[in-house]
């Protein structure tokens, strides 16, 4: 089994070159099948060497394959390594199972667009890079799965490149995530000054016995490796990216939220879950930093009228609670929440993404609206993603995995009353804006018609992430529900175990309290954008609001503080110096020069007097000095 | 022969010569003139060498003399040459008006 | 004998296809293509055939010596050999020569018999300097390079060429004369110390010199190098030269002559001046990350695609520095990656530049935008070299980025720090190399043809050479690893503050 | 003797201020020519007899010869006379005379500086001069040679009386 692990990553990677290469020359229903066939293809090896893994677990916890070895240097050896364990394993599978769906959908999906074979090809390298970084046994070949998944949300953000604000979004994608890889790729380099390796077992097991708990060595690499994490996925103060990367079209959005990219930060800080348990202060950030975002998220998901940029904040706000979940040590419950949270944001994306081209590319969800009737597949699928994220309680797969995040940020042993109540409160803002999006979209009048009616290949893959979105819950049940922890279990080969700080008691109050808070947001969201709708209208007169409401829009203005920061600082220094104030230098030294032989050749009169005398006084002047000296 | 002339009486009479030659090359402004008054440098060298030669009773005073003199010889053919050549052209031997160098 | 060969057989096709093309257009191109080729194919068998002596027997890093009296009474000899680096550049020198040969094939209409007549010679220049071990001869080679790259410049350069090549030969050949200075007096040192004049670098090596000489000799070899490089206060006759060069000058100039100045420094000024090096290093490797982001701040804000490129060679010989003063083998081997990989990735830029330039007659990238729609295939390896010059890992460069700042590290923390935060800068200038000339709305509504198949023929090599530096750079490493042995053991473990436990025997780290 | 060097000495220096100072330039150069004759009169006193001949047969002889061919030849007579009167005037040449006044002085300066140098004067011969002329200083006389052939050969050459003679930038210019 082991020897097939190669082909998990090689499939997709095969399938971007074959599209790369001569995607232009296929026709177009070769090119779906090479796209969707190879991640499809990559899901049906993982599934043969999944449940192999599952039955018949390797003695060691993990496979492992090297290809071959990167390079040798003064004893720097990475090697390309496949590293397959139980948390790699969730990972692959969320990415090559959901991967799959989300290229199958996109036959359909994209099959009018003109580059139909640049965008699988971008697509499977995307599925590719994210399958390394999740492979990877070194940090340095994770780190090229960092990057490479950089790239491809670079080329797919930017997909639609004619117009010139996409290629700006895609860039400032790039960018904002490259400033967190750097500060990565800084820790990269403390850690192997530190350890004298960049494999990360050997980093694992010598971690604590190198470090004490609380080192500021090991706080600075933590913090390193978290600014990484930020970047990738999108967590503050490098969250700007992710709304303007809505520009790509829907899977590529979905790809990117659900299976790949964002979920790149969880994986690393999970991975590398041994350094910040070293670091109490690191995990503490974490937790501040996940909660914020999730709250500052949640606020700005509550007023876009862009569907898709309300995914996009929800997004944001989940895995901030993932970061919440990680900085709790509830590395199990962070884990699980990317699971599901990628089940149900791929099925609220492509969901979406049908809306979107049914009503010929209509983005503004109060131009929706009625379309309960008219798609009735797409609504019952958006609703049951959206009662999954929403945490809709017992019966959404979201209300499990959120549940236990709330749980473990009253009761885990770094739980904290302050952060609970942050987590409760997103939890209320999570189901409204849900809420809001599902009424606006869905119900009330139509104002705008139904043009396309979506492809059975983009209905099927929504049925199926429907299905996980309902029950994906189930193989984890909170403690007072019964003694199932199936993924638990899994992970704990992996992952350590949570330590609760008080005698697990009162679950249950919990659980009511969050269920309380999700139908709150439910009902306000009912009242405000069904039932009531003048009380909208009577808020949007004060002044206050409407202020509050912009700032929120535009993402609590942390577009603009960069913008005057950092980005107009530069673009002037870069404008004002364009010439090269160095360069002046040598020119001066040029116009002196040139200053001086005009003058001294003013002295070349052509008159044959004035050379005599001169040579005269050189005379006088020699034999005086002579006389002199 | 015991001329009992100081050598610097000698070198007095070339270094004025050679000076009256210098004035006579820069206030002149017609280039026959000025080739003249070059002559009359020359010679107040010749007569430096030839008189140092004879201060030490050695012959290189005047072989130096007839090194300058041969020297002489071509610069005049050459100058005069070029005098004919100048005059056949521009009509005058002006330095004044000849002067077409100018930086 | 090999060496002699080599250049022979560059100097004298210069010399034929200088006679030949006085009748024919053609024959210029052809005689240099199999020269070169002919040339490259006998570097890599040799490279085969001494690959596992390199990695075996690593006692000797020379691998082929050869010397000859030239002129005797000075202690001139024609001396000549490589080891593992200088065959690593030599390689280079030639493929890449091929590629110029190939990229003006069609641009070149004029005086082709001289034109070739001055790319194979200043290859011959540039393989001698990587070859000579005789400074006299060094010094030689240098000014043979520089030459008929001035007339490169000056006659089939565009619009401003004339400044641009004089600019370039005022400065290089200023600066040479600072390095012949030096080389001078070394030799008038150690003759007087040893009795023996001698421009031999092996006799030269041990010379014993005052301290407050040998600051100043070192300064002497220093500046040619870095300005050959270029390092920041001297980097200004690059964009220029870069700019108004045609493709094959830009090529060469970025891909090989600016490698020189790296090789001088890595080949002379620390072998020969090992302590006043290690003096000089907080200031060079100060001056590398001032270049790093200097450049690629300055490259940002160009919009001649030429001069852009140019300010990203800039920020990147930057890490050369940088690596070179880390004076660790980690940081040694990325520079020489590093120079490998940037001749080439850069070295694709700029054809590619010459290119768009042959297409749409501006190097202006206001004026461009758009192209992918017409040109996809230009557009995915541009995307690709982009990459490559933002370090994306999986490519030549950063493996090379990586290997000098692992070294640099351990020099010196902050300067490191800072140079990793230059990586951010190449992305925002890289991306804007894409976004200004492949992406946006297209205002052309000619045609514009993409990649003919000479021009895919050249990328393609280009692209599979980036990858193949980026996946599989062993074989530069072990060749390379017996001279950078030696070059770390004069510098024994300079600064080693923040290393707490010596890196531990690999362990076997796969399971199966 | 003494009396004959100074009275020499005063016909060359008049003669050759009188050079310096006519307007005719044939005049001139008949003051040339006393200049000339007197300073070899000096050669003679000096104990350089071959010298003193060689300057009256040579310069006085045959350059000065070749002046007044070209004076002749340029019928340079009045005309040039009248031109310099015009400029000959104090303030042109009172500020060159200072200078070379200062030039002298300082010359004069170096020559009365006391050295304590034991005269040996006396005769020498033309067959010392040859003597010397031929061996040590053999190449000095080929070099020589070879000058005056250089002189020959270039005086024809520019000598010859071309027709129109412009320089080669000034032809392009010309309509053709």
């Amino acid at each position: 089994m082991n020897n097939l692990l190669w082909l998990i990553p090689a499939l997709p990677l095969a399938g971007f070159f074959l599209l790369a290469l001569a995607g232009k020359r296929m026709p177009l229903i070769w090119v779906a099948i090479i796209g969707a066939g190879s991640v499809s293809l990559s899901a049906i090896v993982m599934f043969i060497i999944g449940i192999n893994f599952l039955l018949l677990p390797p003695a060691s916890g993990h496979y492992a394959l090297t290809l071959w070895t990167w390079m040798d240097v003064a004893g720097f050896t990475p090697k390309i390594t496949l590293y397959l364990d139980a948390l790699s394993l969730v990972f692959v599978f969320v990415i090559t199972f959901i991967g799959g769906l989300i290229h199958i959908y996109s036959i359909a999906f994209m099959a009018a667009d003109k580059d139909y074979s640049r965008f699988f090809a971008c697509m499977n390298l995307f599925v590719f890079s994210m399958l390394l970084l999740v492979l990877a046994d070194n940090l340095l070949l994770l780190y090229l799965g960092w990057e490479g998944v950089g790239l491809c949300s670079y080329l797919l953000i930017g997909f639609w490149y004619e117009n010139p604000n996409n290629g700006y979004a895609a860039r400032k994608a790039f960018i904002i995530t490259r400033i967190g890889d750097t500060a990565m790729a800084i820790g990269l380099l403390v850690i192997f000054y530190q350890f004298g390796t960049l494999w990360i077992p050997e980093i694992l097991a010598k971690a604590p016995a190198l470090w004490q708990s609380g080192a500021s060595i090991a706080t600075v690499t933590a913090l390193l490796l978290l600014a990484g994490g930020l970047g990738k996925s999108a967590q503050l103060p490098l969250q700007t990216w992710l709304p303007d990367a809505m520009a790509g079209p829907s899977p590529v959005s979905a790809l990117i939220h659900a299976a790949t990219m964002v979920t790149a930060g969880v994986y690393l800080l999970a991975r590398m879950h041994v350094i910040f348990q070293l670091s109490p202060t690191a995990q503490l950030i974490v937790a501040i930093i996940g909660a914020a975002t999730l709250f500052i998220a949640g606020f700005s998901a509550l007023t876009q009228y862009d569907i898709k940029r309300v995914l996009a904040y929800s997004t944001i706000s989940q895995i901030g609670y993932m970061f919440l979940a990680l900085g709790l040590g509830a590395w199990t419950a962070a884990i699980f929440h990317f699971m599901i949270h990628a089940f149900f944001k791929a099925l609220l994306f492509l969901a979406a993404g049908a809306v979107i081209e049914a009503l010929d590319h209509e983005h503004n969800m109060f131009k929706m609206g009625g379309l309960k009737n008219k798609l009735p597949v797409v609504f019952w699928t958006f609703l049951i993603g959206s009662a999954s994220l929403a945490a809709l309680p017992l019966i959404s797969a979201g209300f499990y995995s959120k549940d236990q995040i709330l749980w473990y940020a009253w009761a885990g042993q770094n739980g904290n009353p302050l952060l609970w109540l942050i987590a409760i409160l997103g939890a209320f803002i999570t189901a409204l804006y849900t809420a809001r999006m599902v009424i606006l979209t869905f119900f009330g009048g139509t104002k705008t018609s139904v043009e396309h009616i979506p492809d059975k290949l983009m209905t099927i893959p929504l049925i199926i992430l429907a299905f996980f979105s309902l029950c994906a819950g189930f193989i984890e049940l909170p403690h007072n529900f019964g003694k199932l922890t199936l993924f638990s279990d899994l992970l704990h080969q992996v992952l350590p175990k949570t330590i609760l700080r008080l005698a697990a008691s009162g679950e249950l109050l919990f659980q009511l309290l969050a269920s309380l808070a999700t139908f709150a947001g439910v009902y306000t969201a009912y009242i405000l954008w069904h039932k009531q709708p003048e009380r909208i209208q009577k808020l949007k007169q004060s002044e206050f609001m409407m202020r509050l409401y912009s700032f929120w829009h535009d993402g609590w203005g942390f577009d603009r503080l960069y913008n005057t920061l950092f980005v107009r600082p530069i673009i002037f220094i870069a404008n004002i110096n364009k010439n090269d104030v160095i360069d002046k230098i040598y020119q001066g030294i040029t116009f002196v020069t040139v200053g001086i032989y005009r003058s001294l050749s003013l002295m070349q009169s052509g008159s044959l007097r004035w050379y005599i005398m001169g040579l005269v006084i050189g005379a006088i002047i020699i034999l005086g000095l002579q006389i002199m000296l | 022969m015991n001329p009992s002339v100081s050598i610097e009486m000698v070198l007095l009479l070339a270094g004025l010569l050679f000076v009256l030659g210098i004035v006579g090359v820069i206030i002149r402004k017609n280039i026959i003139f000025m080739l003249l008054s070059i002559e009359v440098m020359l010679n107040a060298a010749g007569l430096a060498f030839v008189a140092s030669g004879s201060h030490w009773g050695q012959p290189d005073g005047q072989v130096m003399f007839i090194f300058i003199l041969a020297m002489a010889a071509a610069e005049v053919s050459i100058g005069l040459a070029l005098i004919l050549q100048t005059y056949h052209q521009h009509k005058s031997l002006d330095i004044d008006t000849l002067k077409e160098m100018k930086g | 004998m090999i060496l002699v060969w080599l250049i022979g057989l560059l100097m004298g096709g210069g010399l034929l296809a200088l006679l030949l093309g006085k009748w024919n257009k053609t024959l210029p191109r052809w005689i240099s293509l199999y020269i070169l080729v002919i040339g490259f194919i006998a570097l890599i068998s040799f490279w085969f055939d001494n690959y596992n002596m390199i990695s075996i027997e690593p006692s000797s890093s020379w691998m082929v010596d050869f010397q000859q009296k030239w002129i005797p009474s000075f202690g001139i000899s024609f001396h000549l050999a490589i080891d593992g680096l200088s065959l690593i550049l030599l390689t280079l020198t030639f493929f890449l020569g091929i590629l110029a040969v190939l990229c003006s094939w069609k641009e070149v209409t004029e005086r082709v018999g001289f034109y070739h007549f001055n790319l194979l010679w200043i290859l011959a220049g540039i393989s001698g300097v990587f070859m000579a071990m005789d400074l006299f001869l060094f010094y030689f080679f240098w000014e043979v390079m520089l030459i008929p790259m001035y007339f490169l410049i000056g006659i089939w350069g565009s619009k401003n060429r004339e400044y641009a090549a004089y600019k370039f030969f005022i400065f290089t050949q200023a600066s040479g004369l600072l390095m012949f200075l030096a080389i001078l007096s070394l030799y008038f040192i150690h003759g007087k110390a040893s009795g023996n004049y001698t421009f031999n670098y092996f006799e030269l090596l041990g010379t014993a010199i005052s301290p407050e000489i040998v600051f100043w000799l070192m300064m002497g070899f220093m500046i040619a190098f870095v300005v050959k490089l270029p390092l920041v206060p001297f980097h200004s006759w690059l964009p220029d030269a870069h700019s108004e060069a045609p493709t094959a000058g830009s090529l060469i100039l970025a891909g090989l002559l600016l490698k020189t100045g790296a090789y001088g420094i890595l080949r002379f000024v620390l072998p020969l001046f090992p302590e006043a090096a290690k003096e000089l290093a907080p200031w060079a490797m100060f001056f590398g990350v001032v270049g790093i982001i200097y450049g690629a701040i300055l490259a940002y804000s160009q919009t001649d695609l030429k001069r852009l490129i140019a300010y990203t060679s800039v920020s990147h010989m930057g890490f050369v520095v940088l690596g070179i003063f880390a004076f660790n083998a980690l940081a040694f081997q990325g520079v020489v990656l590093q120079l490998v990989a940037h001749a080439i990735s850069t070295g694709a830029l700029f054809i590619m530049a010459g290119m768009l330039k042959e297409r749409l007659h501006t190097r202006e990238i206001d004026q461009m935008g758009g192209l992918w729609l017409q040109m996809p295939k230009m557009g995915t390896i541009a995307t690709l070299l982009a990459m490559a010059s933002l370090g994306l890992p999986g490519l030549g460069n950063f493996v090379a980025e990586f290997l000098i700042l692992l070294g640099g590290f351990k020099a010196s923390v902050w300067f490191t720090v800072l140079a990793t935060i230059g990586l951010i800068f190449s992305a925002i200038y890289s991306l804007r190399i894409l976004q200004k000339v492949f992406l946006g709305p297209t205002e052309r509504t000619e045609s514009i043809k993409d990649f003919s198949k000479r021009e895919l023929a050249i990328m393609a090599v280009l692209t599979i050479s980036i990858l193949w530096l980026g996946l599989f750079p062993q074989p530069v490493i072990d060749t390379a690893k017996p001279m950078i042995n030696k070059l770390e053991q004069l510098f024994p473990a300079s600064s080693n503050n923040i290393q707490p436990i010596k890196p531990k025997p690999r362990i076997e780290n796969n399971d199966k | 003797m003494d009396i004959i060097f100074y009275i020499t000495a005063f016909v060359t220096l008049s003669s050759t201020l009188m050079v310096i100072t006519r307007h005719n330039p044939v005049h001139a150069l008949l003051y040339l020519v006393i200049s000339l004759l007197s300073l070899s009169v000096i050669f003679f006193l000096l104990g350089a007899p071959f010298a003193a001949l060689l300057e009256i047969i040579i310069y006085a002889g045959a350059i000065m010869v070749l002046f007044i061919f070209v004076i002749m030849l340029l019928n340079l007579g009045k005309e040039t006379a009248k031109q310099e009167k015009e400029w000959l005037k104090p303030k042109v040449w009172i500020g060159p005379t200072i200078l070379s006044a200062i030039l002298l002085a300082e010359l004069l300066f170096l020559i009365t500086l006391p050295n304590n140098t034991i005269s040996s004067q006396q005769t020498v011969d033309a067959k010392a001069v040859a003597i010397s002329l031929f061996r040590p200083y053999l190449i000095g006389v080929e070099l020589a040679a070879m000058l005056l052939m250089a002189g020959v050969v270039g005086a024809a050459h520019i000598g010859q009386h071309k027709k129109t003679v412009l320089h080669r930038f000034l032809k392009e210019e010309e309509p053709s």
